[in-house]
């Protein structure tokens, strides 16, 4: 893969990551960062390509990664969504 | 692979709008939910389309960590919701680090590792663990297990210091290949264990939301890194954003706050939390702006203004009533709840809003509006203070014990309006304002109002 | 040209037909104004200011009228008062005319050229000589005062540590000018007002207000007459019109009643039914009392209490905020003396919608058509 | 427990100390209550009204006192009332104790434990029983309609056709509960309002209701004394105060007076030579007639002119707005009782900073002291 | 190579930055630079880096574009800035058409051509020649070379949709390889010719500007869609920015004039100048919105509202008390012109104003006012009509001829609110409403009130 | 080149054009297309590059290319310069 590419994509994806945050209440800074915070599981998928690496240690360590970045991702998801139901109109 | 990576950019689109619909009440659960269709995809895509994968091992691990992780999500007591995303993040940095240390440890025989991926790999370790540590102590000043005060000792900042120092010196000679030993990878981790501690340490209990979502910005750096290390696009894309957005998020807190991100960082000034200086114990609150108090109110249906005398010496009574209009105009409905010693003269809101040419129907007293403050999304308390200081309840001490005041605090959001934290009439201070549901907005009331229209009307 | 501006010599008529400031202007277009001692007295004028801004005061009325062209008055001449005037002279004041037919005659019988500020066309053009409307909106805006100060209940909404004062319900019967400042003033206070009259265009006008219009159903609406005046109604619009007035007083704290019809008896809208069926202190100021008022229990010039509901007959409200209807009504004369001057001399162009309007009595001859038919009818 | 409510019986006094609204509340409360026929009459509250409600109703003031242990009364009782009182009793009304010092003695020698509704003090916990300012409140506003009414001018500003009509100029002396009140709604009328105070904090107040506030240059401001009472000021600042004071009244067409100091004759703000340097047709309207004026030249309860100023030295302006005065009143007084009330039984505890502040006998002595004090002086 | 590319993704960020700052008035004009530092790195880069470069033949090119492109744009009146927009949009468009004709005819004959490549080059070239005639006529529309009425004849809509059908055969033929003839390419130029005329032609002159922002978005995905047949970063991101941020600006433009973009394309209305229909002769009258009315006030110093009956119907004296406040709040003076019988009794501005606590000193009456309107900016008649009727001056047959009246037409511009061409109390025409300095915005008094004052607010 | 990741540049560059933008004052809206519509004559690096094209035909297009870029940018850029200076407060 072109390493230019890569990295014009990292930086796009920095604007964008700048632009899509603009004004957000307090009341959601906690869900926001919550749900957020799920997504950075996408570890998972580095996780998930780690337990092929040869080698016992390698494919250990991707275990417990996948461990670590599920309970991210699955916890951070079910949070959130239990945090915005509050926010549910009565 | 080319699919694959269509995944990861389907994933990545999903990821946005999930953000960007979590920044707005109305929206954010549905954000939440396309967030985590995203996160499936990506999944899926990895797993149908690598070869060579453990499909038992994954299974176990995502097994394993999905009981942990729905357990620990749906036995949190609401309350308890800032330190499960701490840990959260952390077991996401770690994650994030050991995918990094596997790469490192796959290819370490190999000498394949050009200085470019060595690095990417050390970054990402670095900030992983360093996330990893830090996410655990957050989480324990929170919980009560670590002192929820600031932690400082002399010398800390140099030490801290001289721990980066150290860092940067071993995965130097480890990029540059001075040094190859696994002893150098391991000191690295360390060193960022240890940093990860003492940085956090410092900082209060109250500031701590800030330090995790400073942290949430880094497991997004670290995912990123990470994936420079895969040279894989769903992971760089969606690291950045989350390092990005959260960066953001964390700036948008502090500001909320009236703090720095450094101040809240480096100031370890030995307070708990901001507090308003004169007599009597002190109140944290949270303060924000117009902008937000338009959201908020965007995603009210029934919103309740509580004008005090700080209205009239504002002469802000137009202004409310304007703003009582617009948030008619989108479709709420609005009522005034007028104390009976609101002011400084029987009446006086009477007086005021009539000017503002309130209709008569939309002013409550004190006994008709009280019920009404439990099913009130948005109590908007203007320049009153006395009147809404739940002291009069329970206080036996205060002076202004036994008068009956307005409910506000039941309402499911309070947005106070007033210049500084300064007492009313009676003197006293006003626990409302550090309610877990207040949100202190300062400024001259007509000011605000001008403003809170303004946004309110470019929602 | 010699203008005499007389002294009021009814009782209670306290205004005046000219003021310092408007002598000035009849100067400068070119008169000779001649001024009775103490005429301004009760509007706080002394003759001190009328002697700065150049009249010649007169001991009496005699000895004004003596040379006198033009007389300006508030309120008709007294028959005694017209046999100081000289013949041929020009006389302007407020006249109801089919009211006073002896005047009439006794005007025309000395040839004078009378006017009365009651004919004065209600066109645009008009207006800055519409006494009507300026001493109406005097009545209108004193009215709530006076009602006001009747109550024994305060009229805006107070919500207090003493308990929550329900706003006063004010009630006004035809939004004419009169009416609509009373709306308007009824209003500030911070009354809850609601308003009816019978010509339907008047809604958006009460409304502009920021008063409530109350409308009666019936089929034919048919209260406009001609020149933006109000005609009698048919017997079914009256019924209607009855019986909502009846349900709307019942729950008012103040009603103020306006409605005229120009040289007619005012129509009755309260009968004595309604007033016992009013609350216990409410109050009813009858702005239409001169004509014989709006109330049937309404008794000219004094206030009475029947069953707990006072019922203020004032007739004169402008004559007791002298001062300002002094000066707005000296204003509108004024600015009609120089709409018939020219050049200093009086142009009397009958063709002039304004002039031959106001006009009744010229040459010996009674030139307004209605008092005309009244006088040659008895 | 029986309750008496009186009627009043001097001249003009038309309040009453309970309406059929808060009797409902004071027998909710435990209590029995007579009511002595006619007694809300003048309110607009019949007999029946209060049958309605649960009182009894007496044929007089012998009989419905004969049994009672709390009277309550709006003015002070004469002594041949307090002759009918039974003793031992409790009794409650408005009471410038060290005006009236002989009823006061008379009550102690009776060892009634008697109360001042004057005494209540200002406290946030005890508005709700403040009648000083339920009562104040109205007079500021009866005050501006009075006065307006009295005034040959209009308030607001107006521009018509026949010429543009300068606002009013109003000037409130004293801006507490009755002044800021009078500030509203002489702003609603539209008038161009300035007030002036002692108490420098008020200027905010003020401007709070859009008025502007008028100061007076002097080194030491002093006018405020304790519990948000006014207190006397010094000699230099009374001297800039009547200069102060001087130039603005001679620019107002209404005056209102509202400076009292409790229990002392109130201060004389606007002495002969201001009133005769004001213009003519202007108004002053004394809400200090009670204890003496704050203009030299008025007489309690009359309406004089003097060179062409009117001053209305009415006295009791609430009870010319019975209704609602009598509705806050009694509701205030409810409010003290049931404060004082445990379970159906009166609780004196004298460590209650209401109960013991509003008290002034109790067990045959005098219990507030400047009165005290007085008596024993004398 | 790798330098050119991060030249390019550098440009690209100063083109976000530059974009970004465009839609703030205070920043707007450093955006502007900002976006063109990014074009000179973008251009340098490019110069520099590709082998085999004619120099002389692009110092050529740019030496003339630069000059024909300056002297355009140093000429131009300011009032036609959008013609001249839309002009250097259509050699944009036509650039990209180029440069992938070019690449076409340079890879023609070698059948190098992928299916993919060869439906970018036709995607490019298509949307290119669009964009390039479309924006020549809008040129010509607003220039008045093609008249600005729409031209609409029968079959319109189905002939364009032949054309495209037509292009989408040719295209499918070339990318399929189904035939290769040259001609099929011309035959895509001359259909996509064709289509931006008639796409345009229908569409009237008011709504021109909403036809170029469109048109700019179409030229930046040409370019984009050139990026994919070079394979270049810096046209990709460029072009999908322009292409993205205008379609966005497109809809903003849509909703402001308060219609949908379809609305807009295949209306077909827009009718330049509107009538009165009922009774009396017809005034011709320039009618227009609050946002433009906002523009007008900005430049002014002296502002003069004058209230009339109408402002009373729509109880709109709190809404223009705040737009007075905001006016005053830009530093500008307002003073408010009571006529003595402007509403329905003696008063009643007075009244109405007094209500929504407008200072007494700032209410002049007609003696004192008139002299004033001879160095106002703009005078502000709401719900006004009799009472500033010039025919009172000179119309001797007017029923109103002799009444004094406000000389509103004496101030530079007059800005009048009222809901139709109706007459008012006296029931005339009003030749003010066709005077060359008046412009009309119709609406209720309060709406029109409220939109004002956004619209300043938005300035 | 990846095709995949010059897609995804593609697809976030979208993202960060649709986010930019946001609120305009009209006042700003011709100012604002004129400058976005200099900023498409990026073209001209696609221009510059079709000069090098073998055969005739290409390079002549390429210079026409040129030419018609550089009018987009430079009168763009100019012209906004222009219409923005207005804005600037007396
Ligand atoms: N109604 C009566 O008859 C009467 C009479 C006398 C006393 N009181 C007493 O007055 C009090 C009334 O309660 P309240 O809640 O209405 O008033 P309050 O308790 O006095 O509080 C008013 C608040 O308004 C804020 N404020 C002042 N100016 C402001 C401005 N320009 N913009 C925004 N905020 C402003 C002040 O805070 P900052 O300084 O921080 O802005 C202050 O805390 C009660 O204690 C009552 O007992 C009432
Ligand atoms: N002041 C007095 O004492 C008095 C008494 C009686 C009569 N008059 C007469 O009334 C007239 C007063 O003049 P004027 O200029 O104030 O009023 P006008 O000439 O009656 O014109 C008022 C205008 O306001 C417009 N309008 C009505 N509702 C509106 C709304 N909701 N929003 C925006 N515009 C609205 C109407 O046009 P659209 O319908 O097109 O909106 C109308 O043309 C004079 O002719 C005067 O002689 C005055
Ligand atoms: N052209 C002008 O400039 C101008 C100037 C002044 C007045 N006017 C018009 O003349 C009208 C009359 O003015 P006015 O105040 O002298 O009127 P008025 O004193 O003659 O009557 C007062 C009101 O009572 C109403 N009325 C009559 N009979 C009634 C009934 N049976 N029930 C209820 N209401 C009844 C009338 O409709 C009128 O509105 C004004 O409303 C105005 O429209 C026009
Ligand atoms: N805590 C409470 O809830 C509460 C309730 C009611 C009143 N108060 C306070 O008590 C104050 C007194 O109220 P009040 O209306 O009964 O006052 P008051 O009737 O005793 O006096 C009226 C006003 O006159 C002023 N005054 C006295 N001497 C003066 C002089 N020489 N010149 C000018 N002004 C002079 C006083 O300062 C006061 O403002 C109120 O203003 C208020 O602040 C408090």
């Amino acid at each position: 893969m072109d390493m230019i590419n890569i990295f014009t994509v990292f930086i796009l994806a920095i604007f964008v990551g700048n632009e899509i945050i603009t004004k957000v209440p307090p009341t959601l800074h906690t869900p926001l960062m919550s749900g957020s915070n799920a997504i950075s599981g996408i570890a998972i998928v580095g996780a998930i390509i780690a337990t092929k690496i040869d080698g016992g240690l390698g494919a250990w360590l991707g275990l417990v990664a996948v461990i670590f970045a599920t309970i991210n991702c699955v916890g951070g998801f079910m949070v959130t969504n239990r945090m915005l139901k509050m926010f549910k109109r009565k | 692979m080319e699919y694959t990576n269509l995944a990861y950019v389907l994933a990545a689109v999903l990821f946005i709008i999930g953000i960007k619909r979590l920044s707005s009440p109305k929206t954010a659960q549905s954000g939440n939910t396309i967030a985590s269709i995203g996160m499936l995809i990506a999944i899926i895509a990895t797993v149908l389309s690598f070869e060579l994968l453990d499909f038992k091992l994954i299974g176990v691990g995502i097994i394993v960590g999905t009981i942990i992780g729905s357990t620990f999500a749906l036995r949190v007591q609401m309350t308890q919701m800032p330190q499960m995303v701490a840990i959260f993040n952390g077991f996401g940095g770690g994650a994030s680090a050991l995918v990094a240390a596997a790469e490192y440890f796959g290819k370490y025989d190999t000498t394949e590792l050009g200085s470019f991926i060595s690095g990417t790999i050390i970054l990402s370790v670095f900030i992983g663990t360093l996330t990893f540590s830090g996410s655990f102590i957050a989480f324990g000043k929170l919980q009560g297990f670590v002192s929820g005060k600031p932690i400082v000792f002399k010398g800390q900042q140099i030490i801290n210091a001289l721990m980066v120092i150290g860092i940067l010196l071993l995965g130097s000679f480890i990029i540059f290949g001075v040094n190859q030993e696994l002893n150098l990878f391991y000191g690295i981790v360390l060193l960022a264990l240890l940093l990860g501690i003492t940085l956090t340490i410092p900082i209060g209990g109250a500031d701590m939301p800030v330090v995790i979502s400073l942290l949430n910005s880094y497991s997004g750096i670290a995912a990123s890194a990470t994936g420079f290390v895969l040279m894989n696009n769903g992971l760089i894309i969606s690291g950045a954003l989350v390092g990005a957005s959260g960066l953001i998020l964390t700036n948008i807190m502090c500001k909320g706050m009236n703090r720095s991100l450094a101040n809240v960082i480096f100031g370890a000034v030995g307070l708990d939390e901001q507090t308003s200086n004169d007599g009597g114990e002190q109140i944290s609150f949270k303060s924000s702006t117009t902008d937000e108090a338009a959201m908020i109110l965007d995603a009210a249906d029934k919103v309740i203004i509580v004008p005090g005398y700080g209205l009239a010496v504002a002469q802000a009574q137009h202004a409310a009533r304007e703003v009582a209009d617009q948030l008619e105009a989108m479709g709420k409905t609005v009522l005034y709840a007028i104390h009976p010693v609101a002011g400084r003269m029987p009446g006086h809101m009477n007086v005021l809003l009539a000017e503002a040419n309130v209709p008569y129907d939309k002013l409550k007293d004190l006994d008709d509006i009280n019920p009404e403050f439990e099913n009130c999304d948005v109590a908007i308390v203007l320049g009153a203070n006395d009147v809404v200081n739940p002291a009069a309840r329970h206080e036996t001490s205060s002076p202004i014990y036994g008068m009956p005041i307005l409910d506000v605090d039941k309402s499911r959001t309070v947005i106070v309006n007033k210049r500084t934290m300064n007492p009313g009439f009676a003197g006293i201070q006003n626990e409302l304002f550090g309610f877990e549901n207040t949100v202190m907005v300062f400024g001259d009331a007509k000011e605000m109002l001008t403003n809170l229209f303004k946004d309110l009307k470019e929602l | 040209m010699i203008a005499a501006i007389l002294k009021e010599t009814i009782v209670g008529e306290t205004r005046v037909a000219a003021t310092p400031k408007t002598i000035l202007e009849l100067i400068d277009s070119g008169l000779t104004v001649y001024v009775e001692s103490g005429a301004g007295n009760e509007s706080c004028f002394s003759d001190q200011d009328y002697i700065e801004a150049g009249a010649q005061i007169k001991e009496d009325a005699k000895s004004t009228l003596n040379e006198a062209n033009l007389i300006l008055k508030v309120v008709p001449p007294t028959l005694d008062e017209i046999e100081l005037f000289p013949n041929d002279t020009i006389f302007i004041s407020f006249f109801q005319t089919t009211n006073e037919t002896k005047t009439v005659m006794k005007l025309r019988d000395k040839n004078i050229t009378s006017f009365s500020m009651h004919l004065i066309p209600r066109t645009t053009l008009a207006q800055s000589m519409d006494a009507l409307s300026s001493q109406a909106n005097i009545a209108g805006y004193k009215a709530v005062l006076v009602g006001a100060s009747h109550l024994s209940v305060y009229m805006p909404l107070l919500m207090t540590a003493a308990g929550t004062i329900a706003p006063a319900k004010v009630l006004i019967i035809g939004a004419g000018v009169a009416g609509l400042q009373a709306i308007a003033t009824a209003n500030r206070l911070g009354a809850q007002v609601e308003a009816f009259d019978v010509r339907p265009e008047v809604k958006e006008q009460v409304e502009s207000l920021g008063a409530k219009f109350v409308e009666v159903e019936s089929e034919n609406i048919e209260g406009v007459g001609e020149g933006g005046y109000a005609k009698e109604t048919s017997d079914d619009y009256k019924k209607q019109q009855e019986l909502k007035i009846k349900e709307r007083a019942m729950k008012s704290d103040l009603v103020i009643t306006t409605a005229l019809i120009p040289g007619k008896p005012a129509p009755t809208l309260i009968n004595k039914d309604i007033v016992e069926n009013m609350k216990m202190g409410s109050v009813i100021v009858d702005l239409a009392s001169e004509n014989g008022g709006n109330c049937e229990l309404t008794q000219k010039d004094e206030i009475i209490t029947h069953k707990g509901v006072i019922i203020d007959g004032t007739s004169n409200f402008p004559a007791t905020m002298q001062t300002h209807a002094s000066q707005l009504y000296s204003k509108n004369i004024s600015s009609f003396v120089k709409h018939m001057l020219k050049e200093g001399e009086l142009n009397l162009d009958l063709k002039d919608e304004i002039i031959a309007g106001a006009m009744f009595t010229h040459k010996g001859e009674i030139t307004h058509q209605p008092t005309k038919e009244l006088i040659s009818n008895t």
